[in-house]
């Protein structure tokens, strides 16, 4: 079980600002792909992975990093603080 | 050094004051030259239509992630004390989003502290931006030019 | 646009407040997206004995010169508003010597505009500083970085 | 007749702030020559041309600018503001 995250656009799309999900991948790519398979709304906000950041355990992290051990992942799109 | 992220609006001139007074009394006294501040401001869209701005952001990650900035600051310049105070929820056009407050012995090191936090703070603490007009709502794009701005302190490091 | 040469103390907190507070209702109402400041504060010296510092200036001329450096910056960045306070007279350490503050759109814009505005006040704007300490008082001599950092400027001219 | 003005050590080597002098030197390097001729404190003074700035008329001037329908001269080191 983990713990996924999605804020501002992603949030939207997705429907719901978190969710726990049980898993097997190996990796965020993985994970990605697996829940495009499962629903459209992940298809359509994953579609363009150049959009996206993601952080393992809140650190920005590249979607090839390992998900072993990793409690909470996060998926948004390019911070504009400031 | 002192970071809040917080829903409440605050006043950039308290803050400067207490910033400065803290320099004045704290471990470092007498040794602050130079400070510098940078406020950021909901402008108005070019049409003047703006309602609101809604920020977003990652509670737990937002705060960690602004610690870092500041610490590695504080490794590459000499500062006496910093400060970055970042708001969420909704904004309404001139009103304050954020202020950072960096002090120094010297003002280089001030500036060059204050615009590294910016720049971080800009493209790598996670905040999203909402623009909310009357046409509609819409996620503010991340610039270019702000991530551009982080290869200056890439080839420095 | 704001340039005071003063005797008088004065709070940069309020004095942030109140720049700001012009910004939001002037004639640029809406378009201020950043605001800079630089406060320059007495250091104690190393050994922690200064007493005072002493700055002299050119009347007349201390004025002309510091409008001449905010019209130049007013031309090469787009800025909202601007201000510079300096002091003279007898200051002591951890007070505010002076300080500067820019207004603008974008926050590149504001930086840079202070650190010019900063730059041209250390080596072109004519004030001199005196060290009162225990042992005696001495001029303070300008600094090699400071002319230095003058460059940057002219080749962007 | 030129008002002529001295700040900081140029001030104090002088021994006053400011005096009205009767010239008819062409340049401001000839009104350095002139007045170090004539008492020493202006020598000690203007013995290091390159520790030393010059206005005319409140506007920073070279040593060799003309004095012709200038009325005010100053004299004094390198600026140490902000």
């Amino acid at each position: 079980m983990i713990e996924v995250l999605y804020f501002a656009w992603v949030r939207e799309r997705i429907g719901l600002p978190r969710e726990r999900i049980e898993t097997g991948a190996a990796t965020v790519a993985d994970l990605m792909a697996e829940l495009s398979a499962r629903e459209p709304r992940y298809a359509a906000a994953f579609a363009d992975p150049s959009s996206l950041r993601v952080a393992l355990d809140q650190e920005l992290a590249d979607f090839d990093a390992p998900l072993a051990g990793v409690r909470e992942v996060a998926f948004f799109p390019p911070m504009t603080g400031g | 050094m002192r970071i809040a992220v917080q829903l409440e609006p605050f006043d950039t001139g308290a803050e400067l004051s207490g910033f400065q007074a803290g320099c004045a009394g704290g471990e470092t006294r007498g040794e602050t030259g130079a400070v510098v501040t940078f406020s950021g401001v909901v402008r108005n869209s070019a049409s003047g239509d703006l309602a609101a701005m809604e920020i977003e952001h990652y509670p737990g990650m937002t705060e960690g992630a602004i610690a870092k900035f500041a610490a590695e600051a504080s490794a590459r310049w000499l500062l006496t004390d910093c400060l970055v105070i970042h708001r969420h929820g909704r904004l309404t056009p001139g009103e304050t989003i954020m202020m950072v407050a960096t002090a120094a012995p010297h003002r280089a090191d001030a500036f060059a502290a204050a615009e590294f936090l910016m720049d971080y703070l800009k493209s790598r603490a996670p905040f999203w931006k909402k623009e909310i007009t009357a046409s509609g709502a819409e996620w503010v794009a991340a610039k270019d030019s702000d991530e551009a701005a982080l290869d200056r302190w890439r080839e420095e490091g």
